[in-house]
């Protein structure tokens, strides 16, 4: 423990001194300097906390997510009454990290799928979503060694047009009636009318965002909503393996971090207005 | 008027009565509607698409007027020869071979590309504007001599308390490694109550957005109501409820659930 | 498996640390990559990827229709709408313009023809300094050459010289009054639009059904949700902040009879409380806007400054934070399942 | 007693589509017979119409359309509210349009019409349209980076290097003030993000997308936004010129009180169900 604490300050002494050292050179942009320290101090924490999961696996607590247990029930409920699972990973393309972590929890949806031989329906609104989808959904049917239940076509792309994308959505929900629907990605003003026609056919329905304005319409309409964070915890909730779980013990760390520096911005800024500090710390860090 | 333009309002005021059918139920209308949009909708990308990025940044970029290849092919948009596009090329290609099963893995590169610039890109974007802007803007002043004790608007010492102590706990609600009992279960609490009343108050937002395109639509529909457009709009309605009448006398609802 | 593998793991790790780290760097290639050259890289691969999109959604409404599945005859449709779009997409241009280059000593009849085939209101004034270094462009286009040469030929019958100018590729998407443009503003756009204005009627019913007070956690819903609905519009400026305090103390009441047994601890509240607000009102001669804690503009202003900040504020905080460490995972390969490799 | 509870419980299981059809109705209505209704402007649109007003005379002023025709009416409104507020005073301010969204240019185009039917103005003197570029916040960049590398001509393919106004402006720092007119991604947070710190930057936004762009507002790195349709109304009313955004609040009032007493009635309906149950 002692020497843990002891290698954590020789790191924080070190990633000070290398972000001024290197503040030195003409090609670092020095206005960025702060920036930078933060960052390597966030890898750093990554990279302590995965070895930390991986050294002691079983003291490792996470709280429970409601909306993760009921994944699962989703896909069995889906099962008895022997109706489609719809899923949908958002409507931006892979160059936003929701969307990837959509895809990685299609991978562990399909999983479910498979194992419990319930079919499975991704319409997506991108095609490089599209292949991504496909690629992690026949990974996930190939290890549960359901290759067979597996068909390219379970991942269609419907269309690029956010509004048409929806209509389609819904029209596919009204005719198949899915016993659940999952939205797990990006979403805009589409994710309404995805939730009430949901709502409407009587489907389970969880769904995960970091799309700030659409968290309180999933959050009214649907049974389970992963809000922000939550979103990008449950791939490794999910997955349980140690380099993801290690990642969600770096946000909880860095959090703290982050609380404390609320605290210490607040209380220079207080010293300053007292007039016993004589600058702002504030706007060091901005 | 132009035949185009009185064509075009019926055409729009048709689809726009068929996608408002859907908030009866399910129909034909809508999904002729919709079906419409799908397809106009997929081609209409994929054209722009074409137009607006491969053509001018790519092929603009390999054949420009000044560039090696200009006896073969000349796209002239501006810009500078730049070889290193063939990179983007050569990832397109591989995007569009992966159709054959043979190939399928070659679609792995372009989604590899496409991830590795989203991480870098948005790591540092949401370190410097999610993060450690709103950490620093947090820091609020309570003693500075010149803010009141309390206003309901603008700066106050209570506001910005209020402030500060919904920040932190309704950050502490998303603290994945302790379970939210006892004490801190006190603080989430109190912070889940922050974010409801910030999920209230986007939803009524949106309750507001929301109405507005409405308002919009109807402008529209309103519009081409007018002889100038041998009164589109109460023609197609006359017609569409009648039809709709006579499919859903036909067509009953099933238990709708 | 070293080209499905490890090259693609391999890109993400380069790319990444290479947009990551080169933030800090003051180096104009390397700026110029990552501020411009790197989006603009993934728009290209998109947009190639956007035909396998295409050919999908072709294949598999085709399928539909071949096998007469139920619908079939809709994604006859979506077929059908699809090729004429792309049609006049990418081999129609849909805009041919003409330019008239000399005018005849007379030009009314000319301007009367083109008055009439463009519903134009055209004047001599236009044609003042007409000539072939000047030539005067008629601002609506033809959708296609033969009925642009058409009317070239009725022009020149009328001792008019013209010139059909078509549209260059790419720009004839955005020409206005082109056969595309047509397209995006008569058919594409009321569909998206109206597919947004279903929200409107959606909000209204997910309101109905979610806002209720079930636990005090909705409740603060609620109530957030309705001050800042009437609160933001101007209905809002005319309900007084008395009547506000009024309903308080009713709430307040109401909430009480949940908590307290005993009905004369509500009763004196509700009493007391009426009679303190009349009193107040009686005092300060019942302004409108006054106290401003209880005029639901200002209360509106409040919450959306004050709390919702707050709870916005933590939301993007831990936004932030997923999204750092989730890209960190993805840049040193400690997540690779995206590319299905679990 | 027990009568009005039953005609409240059977309300509160009501179809939605009743309520679709009076929502419907209660938006219509107000339309095509329009009432007045005083609108009073908020601190944050009063803030974005200072704002502008405090810019020195002769400015250079960059427009964004970062919106297409869905969120038309609530946004238009707002960027034609900005172009009058410009030209109203008669201070020499130039504008300059661009606009990160495709269909933002034919929004531009329609606002410069309207603009030019009001007012005298020489194209290339009093405005330029630089018009649409694909690439979302790498324009944004870029532009920040070097203007004439991005907008080589403008949208009627004129050489940038031929239009008078565009002397000395070489990047967003040579701007004295930036609206973006935004309706989602990219707009208002991207041009908060990626834009220049040292030009002041208001924004107008559709209702839903306030609360994201707020705490910007806060931390003072937006001056003041323009929230929704009412925000674009009380923007009309600081500017002096009713339009739609005006004729619309009526029928926003209506769609919201009616939501709200169906909020009500829905809740009535809770209750008293839920008290029947605990009864028996």
């Amino acid at each position: 423990m002692n020497k843990q604490t002891l290698q954590n300050q020789l790191v924080l002494i070190g990633i000070v001194l290398l972000t001024l050292l290197i503040s030195r050179f003409e090609f670092f942009n020095s206005e960025r300097s702060f920036m930078f320290a933060i960052l390597l101090l966030i890898i750093y924490i990554l990279f302590q906390e995965v070895s930390n999961v991986k050294k002691n696996p079983d003291s490792i607590f996470l709280r429970t997510i409601p909306g993760l247990k009921a994944v699962e029930e989703a896909v069995g409920r889906s099962t008895e009454m022997g109706r489609p699972i719809l899923y949908v990973p958002g409507i931006m393309d892979m160059n936003e990290v929701e969307t990837v972590a959509g895809v990685i929890i299609l991978g562990h949806v399909a999983n479910m799928t498979a194992q419990y031989e319930t079919s499975l329906d991704v319409p997506v609104s991108r095609s490089i979503v599209m292949q991504a989808a496909r690629e992690a959904c026949k990974e996930s049917y190939l290890r549960q060694g359901r290759p067979e239940l597996f068909n390219d076509d379970m991942v269609h792309y419907v269309t690029d047009e956010q509004f048409a994308y929806a209509a389609g959505v819904n029209g596919i929900m009204q005719r198949s009636k899915p016993a659940a629907c999952m939205y797990m990605g990006k979403f805009y003003a589409e994710s309404l009318l995805f939730a009430e026609t949901g709502n409407g056919i009587g489907a389970i329905q969880i769904a995960g965002t970091a799309s700030q304005a659409q968290i309180p319409f999933f959050v009214t309409a649907c049974d389970y909503t992963l809000m922000g964070e939550e979103y990008f915890a449950a791939s490794a909730y999910l997955s349980e393996k140690p380099e993801l779980i290690g990642g969600v013990k770096a946000q909880d760390t860095f959090k703290i971090f982050l609380i404390f520096l609320i605290g210490l911005g607040f209380l220079a800024r207080m010293l300053f207005d007292l007039d016993i500090l004589s600058f702002n710390l504030v706007e060091l860090i901005g | 008027m132009l035949f185009s333009s009185l064509f075009g309002a019926w055409i729009a005021a048709f689809l726009t009565l068929g996608i408002f059918s859907y908030l009866f139920r399910d129909n034909p209308f809508y999904r002729i509607a919709e079906h419409v949009f799908v397809g106009v909708s997929a081609a209409y990308w994929a054209a722009t698409f074409y137009w607006t990025q491969i053509y001018p940044n790519l092929f603009g970029r390999l054949f420009p007027i000044d560039g090696p290849f200009n006896n073969f092919w000349v796209v002239d948009k501006g810009h500078e020869f730049s070889i290193i596009y063939i990179l983007p090329l050569i990832l397109g290609i591989m995007m569009l071979l992966s159709v054959s099963k043979q190939f399928n893995w070659m679609a792995r590169w372009g989604i590899a590309y496409t991830v590795g610039i989203a991480a870098g890109l948005k790591a540092f974007g949401y370190l410097k504007s999610n993060v450690i802007e709103q950490v620093a803007s947090s820091a609020l002043p309570i003693f500075d001599g010149n803010t009141p004790w309390f206003a309901i608007s603008g700066n106050s010492i209570f506001n910005n308390l209020v402030i500060i102590i919904g920040t932190v706990s309704a950050l502490l609600y998303f603290y994945f490694s302790k379970e939210q009992k006892g004490a801190f279960g006190k603080v989430t609490r109190l912070g889940i109550y922050f974010l409801m009343i910030s999920f209230g108050a986007s939803f009524g937002f949106a309750v507001m957005g929301r109405i507005s395109l409405l308002i919009g639509r109807f402008n529209d529909l309103i519009n081409f109501s007018t002889a100038d457009y041998n009164y589109a709009t109460i023609w197609i309605i006359i017609f569409i409820v009648i039809v709709l009448g006579f499919w859903s006398f036909k067509n009953p609802e099933k238990s709708e659930v | 498996m070293f080209l499905r593998r490890t090259i693609p793991i391999f890109i993400v790790g380069f790319f990444g640390a290479f947009t990551l780290f080169g933030w800090f760097i003051e180096n104009e290639s390397i700026k110029a990559f990552i501020n411009d050259d790197a989006t603009q890289w993934y728009d290209i691969i998109a947009s190639f990827a956007i035909f396998l999109g295409a050919l999908n959604l072709l294949k598999l409404q085709s399928l539909k229709v071949l096998k007469r599945q139920s619908g079939w005859q809709y994604s006859l449709i979506a077929i059908l709408s699809f090729l004429y779009v792309f049609v006049i997409g990418f081999f129609m241009r849909g805009a041919f313009f003409v330019e008239i280059s000399s005018i005849p000593s007379n030009p009314d009849p000319m301007i009367n023809l083109v008055n009439e085939t463009t519903a134009l209101e055209l004047n001599s004034s236009y044609f003042v300094d007409v000539n072939n270094e000047n030539p005067f462009r008629i601002e609506v286009p033809f959708y296609t050459d033969s009925s642009a040469d058409d009317f070239v030929a009725q022009l020149a019958s009328l001792g008019v010289n013209s010139a059909v100018v078509p549209t260059p590729w790419g720009a004839h998407i955005q020409t206005s009054g082109g056969l595309f443009k047509w397209m995006f503003d008569n058919i594409f756009t009321p569909l998206s639009a109206t597919m947004f204005a279903l929200l409107a009627f959606f909000v209204a019913s997910a309101s109905y059904r979610a806002f209720k007070a079930r636990n005090f956690e909705a409740t603060l819903l609620l109530l957030a949700g309705i001050i800042i609905m009437i609160g933001r519009v101007p209905v809002g400026s005319l309900i007084s902040s008395w009547f506000v305090m009024y309903l308080t103390v009713l709430g307040v009441g109401v909430v009480l009879s949940g908590l307290v047994r005993d009905r004369r601890i509500i009763f004196g509240w509700v009493l007391f409380g009426l009679l303190f607000v009349t009193i107040l009102g009686m005092q300060m001669g019942w302004p409108i806007d006054k106290p401003t804690m209880f005029f639901l503009p200002a209360l509106q202003e409040w919450i959306y400054m004050v709390p919702n900040v707050a709870g916005a504020r933590a939301i993007m905080i831990g936004i932030g934070l997923g999204i750092i460490i989730t890209s960190l995972r993805y840049i040193f390969g400690l997540e690779k399942s995206y590319i299905g490799d679990q | 007693m027990e009568k009005l509870e039953n005609i409240i419980l059977k309300l509160g299981s009501i179809d939605r589509r009743i309520i679709f059809l009076i929502i419907g109705l209660a938006v219509l209505i107000p339309l095509l017979r329009p009432v007045d209704l005083p609108i009073r402007p908020g601190p944050s649109s009063q803030q974005v119409y200072d704002a502008i007003d405090s810019i020195p005379d002769n400015s250079k002023v960059l427009i964004s359309f970062d919106y297409g025709p869905s969120t038309r009416p609530e946004i238009h409104p707002m960027t034609l509210g900005v172009m009058r507020q410009l030209l109203d005073q008669n201070r020499g301010h130039k504008i300059y349009v661009t606009c990160l969204w495709p269909d933002g240019l034919y929004m531009a185009k329609d606002a410069l019409k309207t603009i030019n039917k009001e007012y005298t103005l020489e194209k290339y003197e009093d405005y330029v349209l630089l018009g649409f570029r694909p690439g979302y916040e790498a324009v944004i960049k870029g532009l920040e980076n070097n203007l004439r590398a991005v907008y080589t001509v403008d949208a009627d393919l004129t050489s940038i290097d031929d239009i008078p106004m565009m002397e000395g402006i070489n990047s967003l720092e040579d701007f004295d003030f930036i609206f973006s007119g935004s309706a989602g991604y990219p707009g208002s947070l991207e041009w908060v993000l990626y834009g220049p710190t040292t030009v002041p930057l208001s924004s107008g936004t559709t209702s839903i997308q306030v609360n994201e762009v707020l705490p910007y507002v806060q931390s003072g790195q937006l001056k003041g936004i323009l929230a929704g349709m009412p925000g674009a109304a009380e923007y009309e009313a600081l500017v002096g010129k009713k339009g739609i955004a005006t004729s619309g609040m009526a029928a926003q009032s209506y769609g919201h009180i009616v939501i709200i007493l169906f909020i009500i009635l829905g809740n009535l309906a809770y209750f008293i169900k839920e008290r029947r149950e605990r009864k028996y």
